[in-house]
């Protein structure tokens, strides 16, 4: 497994490619397809479809329908027999449509697929890979707008993703399919446009290493998938201030990686957590809890944090902005932190 | 299906001579103003008016509003992502529906709903669902209030064949069946889940299933009101009787895409076949024809009623568009009661 | 039901005949066998010797053992909360058994699962499973897995009737029915869900379930093991033949409590309807019975069958009530693999 | 409503009872059904049973099966059945034998109940209460001993009860029962058997109002539900050390009585959050990041938290009991807080 530390593919040999996070998600896919037989695809819409947010397209041309599965509207179903087939010797990916559907599968997501290697003491694995999505601002309404992966990084045995460009989710979803474990891989839906560069070669991305995204020394923002692209623009603006915001991104929430976002507090002695689930009781809880102890003689200033609104996600577009953490709440909150207004 | 109402049997059903002519008219309005409703929708989405998505009812609008003309207003019904059409039959207005799609202040729910979660509780729709099969608990749910509370309150959920790949279906109706529930499960087969033709993800029988669970259970010809209405005439004559729940299969097609955004659908259907059910099968043709057949109405009465509903319609979309916004501190509003 | 294949019927069935003697005394054994390992265990539960709980398989061995007996090693089970007879009918030992059931490193689970997790992937048995109806999905994607890997192996799901208000089976039911998949649904229907008689919680009928799914269901004499080996012969020929799911509508009684603490029954049913099926239709009783008539065995190789399984019980508890606990850094083992 | 700020029923005026945690429950409804012939209650085996734990015997006999309904083994659809019989006129009281099984009823829970009243902009209400379970250490294995309440307490709309008390679980169920909007009440099934004074007289206690107790200077544990009696032991201990702990019991997470708890820290200027879910992404999180932020300049020493710990429960008791917060091991995180070995 190649392990890059950083997230510029030009480093990389061979050169790079401007993509979609939809392709590289596509790519991905279809290259551990073709790298192991035991990889398939199953979930609504998925062969010839391709989903309603066409990441999945031209997949079922290569593999066939046998190997991209058109299920039933049965989240709870087909997650189960994914389970089952990977318990027996297959490498399932399942595609639940929006990660609000979560919500119809969790008793196999958490009961089932995260105990069965404990309560088996080890005997049997899930190679499992769970795809969803989060993020509002689709103007969906509450039940097509969640970010709920705090729900699933509350239950041990399970692991998740949080790729927030083309090349970390490319990297992190091959590692994820070849991993022995069930992992919960989030797509920001809003994301699947974005473009950025992808080496020519393949590669794959490890595990519980963070990405510092943005290098600065004032006050390290910590932000995960959606939010990523937010601090990076908030940091922009508190440049034009002469503040230095670092920004570290973890790509995976479970297993995270404390060292990274420790290093980069205890060089800055300022923390802000951004994540687009609900505040309240969710990831930032966790990512804030954890740098409030363990960084705690080195913190100049209260760790912050920002969730989305915990409100169920409204419809009128007018409210639903005011959900989500912007650029400019994000500048705002790191500002006062560092004690400017 | 052996079970399905033969358009010949209906025409005899002693049903439809209980209902007046007014309400003749009255159904074929409500079936106009419909598909203008949803024809304008389109127009909004296409000219970037809208906010998000819809999912139009075109096509399918004898089921609403054959059903709906079998309930009371303090009946209630649950409704889908595709529930313009339900939320129209059951007697909600059109300026206040089109205000709540543009996330308006003057909308159903003060635009904090939308298309797939319009909700009025005044002429009893318990709300659209956008989780498919997640109303079908809160219908059964408020049948069993009805019948605890003791009045004769009947509930009707809505729900597209989709559903029927939803594990809580089967829970509820379960529960119905033991519990005699005035409860009408209303499938409306419209042939697709999304993109993928419903043969591809069900198996066996569909009306095999109700019955399985005790279910009083039959095939509607969707596309013609008069058969919707005597299937739901008798469905709830069972429900306020005591007789417990039924189950109809309607069968019918969507016209256009399964959202607003589906324009190219060439990869899972034709054009013949969309062109087929428009021309042989159109709810609104089939109705218009008996109608002047039966001397209930002339060319001149029915172009009155589609130049009243156009005007309806414009006047409604114009008063949503000129609506105000919600106030943003709605926004933490209404969480908690 | 029409479809029960009666004793009659049974007897004649050709795939009776082709059960060697040793095959049909090994069955004999092995029902014995977990009948005495279920009253081994109550003791350890009475004598306060075993952690937790567990659920007695007493009464319902005939259903394992004939099903077991119908597949080969390496097919796969998945079993329930009440899975000890599962568990030994496709092949584990009594004494690692036991171990597990007291939490001791030798278990099975190294005494991570405890009763109602046990699993032994190395007789194809993929695990008990404490939530009702949990492991239909699993059951039914091993299934999937089998044909997809291109093997012949076949998977059971066995579960009891309370199974059947979960949603989920329905789900599952419906995909292996349009994917042909080689799954059978064993359905232990013992009479209650827990301390509900499962006619107060269960409407219609269950065997038009799984068949309005399309997929092929009888009932079975869940008392007689040679109705049970009989029946699953023929789904295990159907599975690997490609002809898709089948289910098993297995008649059973529980003779004990839900679970070891369950002693006053009272109040849910009759000390004389646990006698009746006691002595009436008992599946050891009515091998027994058959064995002797048939020549297959006398009362001398029944005692000594009873008599070697007594000391392997014996032997197994002994085993399990010296072996070791975890030590207690396994506690954060394999929660990743 | 009568609104005691402390545990002490003793305070008032007509004296008091010994009860278990089952009879207040028992006691709670079987009131608040007398008084409101709206109220029912359905789940599995609640009637004649009186469900596993015995918590509802009797009830039956006095309500009849119509009011106390035995349901089939459907968690999500008697869950759906019960919000639409809330939004029409009922108020149905749900029970959900063991905490695990939530999972199965997440989205009729979190996408339909939680979300109700918000999305149809206040026109409609779900006054419903779900009734469950949480705790360990009954040697129940992986899948019926998790506390799950981190995951109700993350969605808005929700509110979310954790009687630690016979007193508490009566008059916080009674609150619960009257409240108009979907309540998840958790009840540790090790404890129903604790017993506690009650008043003879009616009463109840209000959502959002924290109870300290016991008064201490030198540390602050927030302790929830199971863990407040593993708190009261952990502050005996530490008192013979000369440690005076204040043990502060929040009651209900959502709303969160954060006043009381700051209140308490800033007095103390140490703090431990002590809950029995699962530590990563759960409940001691949040608690811990808000004390973090809001008292942080009043803060000797960094916030620690004890959760379960992150692996699926074993069944060997031998390791179930490691995986639980102990009274040892919660003085011993307060003492090294505190300075002391
Ligand atoms: C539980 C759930 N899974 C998936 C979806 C995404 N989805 C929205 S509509 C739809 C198809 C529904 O088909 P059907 O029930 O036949 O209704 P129709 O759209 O044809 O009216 C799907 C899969 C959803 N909304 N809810
Ligand atoms: C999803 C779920 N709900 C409730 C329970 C609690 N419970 C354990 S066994 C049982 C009854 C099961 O009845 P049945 O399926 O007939 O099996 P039996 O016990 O009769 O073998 C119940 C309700 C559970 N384990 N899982
Ligand atoms: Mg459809
Ligand atoms: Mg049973």
């Amino acid at each position: 497994m190649s392990t890059p530390k950083t997230s510029t593919p030009s480093a990389l040999e061979k050169g790079t490619r401007e993509i979609t996070m939809a392709q590289a998600i596509r790519e991905a896919l279809a290259e551990e397809m073709r790298r192991d037989t035991r990889v398939f695809i199953i979930g609504e819409d998925v062969a010839e479809a391709g989903t309603p947010f066409k990441v999945l397209s031209g997949l079922v041309e290569e593999f066939g329908k046998e190997r991209v599965i058109d299920a039933p509207i049965s989240e709870a179903g087909f997650t189960g027999i994914a389970i089952g087939a990977a318990m027996t010797g297959m490498r399932p990916v399942v595609d639940i449509m929006f990660g609000d559907f979560i919500t119809l599968a969790m008793d196999q997501i958490a009961n089932q697929a995260a105990k069965v290697h404990y309560m088996s003491g080890g005997k049997l694995k899930v190679p499992l890979v769970i795809r969803t999505t989060l993020g509002a601002t689709r103007r969906s309404a509450a039940q097509h707008s969640q970010s709920l992966h705090a729900w699933v990084s509350h239950i041990p045995g399970l692991k998740v993703v949080l790729p927030s460009t083309p090349y970390d989710a490319k990297g992190l979803l091959k590692t994820a399919i070849r991993d022995d474990n069930p992992v919960v891989f989030f797509e920001d839906k809003m994301m699947y446009q974005v473009k950025g560069e992808v080496p020519e070669e393949e590669y794959t991305i490890p595990f519980g290493v963070a990405d510092v995204k943005r290098e600065g020394k004032d006050i390290t923002i910590v932000a995960t998938s959606s939010m990523v692209q937010v601090a990076l623009a908030a940091a922009d603006l508190l440049a034009e201030e002469g503040i230095s915001a670092e920004v570290v991104d973890p790509r995976t929430i479970v297993p995270l990686d404390k060292q990274t976002i420790l290093a980069s507090v205890k060089k800055t002695g300022r923390a802000l957590v951004v994540d687009e689930g609900y505040q309240r009781f969710g990831v930032t809880a966790e990512i804030a809890a954890i740098i409030a102890e363990e960084a705690f003689y080195d913190l100049d200033a209260p760790v912050k944090r920002i969730g989305a609104m915990d409100v169920p996600v409204p419809f009128s577009p007018v409210l639903e902005d005011l959900t989500v953490p912007t650029p400019e709440k994000v500048a705002q909150v790191a500002r006062e932190l560092c004690g400017r207004r | 299906m052996s079970q399905m109402i033969l358009p010949s049997q209906v025409e005899q059903a002693p049903e439809l001579a209980e209902v007046s002519h007014d309400e003749w008219l009255r159904m074929y309005e409500l079936m106009v103003k419909i598909r203008a409703f949803e024809e304008q929708v389109n127009e909004l989405y296409l000219s970037g008016k809208m906010p998000g998505l819809a999912h139009l009812y075109i096509g399918q609008e004898a089921i609403a509003v054959g059903v709906c003309q079998a309930l009371r207003p303090d009946d209630y019904i649950t409704s889908t992502h595709r529930g313009h059409g339900h939320c129209l039959a059951k007697g909600a207005s059109v300026d206040r529906m089109f205000a709540e799609l543009l996330g308006k202040a003057p909308g159903y729910c003060h635009g904090k709903g939308g298309s797939m979660h319009i909700a009025d509780p005044d002429s009893g729709n318990l709300g659209a669902n956008a989780i498919v099969g997640g109303s079908t608990g809160i219908a059964t749910g408020a049948a069993l209030s009805a019948k605890m509370r003791g009045t004769d309150q009947v509930a009707v959920c809505f729900f597209g064949e989709g559903a029927l790949g939803q594990g809580i279906l089967y829970e509820v109706m379960n529960m119905a069946s033991l519990w005699k529930l005035p409860v009408i499960y209303v499938c409306e087969n419209n042939q697709y889940t999304e993109y993928t033709p419903y043969r591809e993800v069900l198996a066996g029988d569909i009306l095999a299933r109700p019955r399985a669970f005790g279910i009083h259970a039959e095939e509607v010809d969707g596309q013609d009101v008069r058969a919707v209405y005597v299937a739901s005439r008798r469905a709830v004559a069972r429900a306020r009787g005591g007789e417990g729940p039924s189950f109809l299969l309607c069968t019918t097609y969507r016209y256009l895409g399964h959202h607003v955004g589906d324009i190219d659908r060439s990869y899972y259907r034709s054009k013949e076949e969309e062109q087929r059910w428009r021309s042989e099968r159109d709810p609104l043709k089939i109705l218009a024809g008996w109608l002047m057949r039966q001397k209930i109405a002339d060319a001149q009465i029915l172009e009155e009623i589609n130049q009243r509903v156009r005007e309806e319609i414009a006047a409604g979309v114009q008063f949503a568009l000129e609506a105000p916004y919600p106030d943003p501190n709605e926004v933490d509003q209404h969480v908690y009661a």
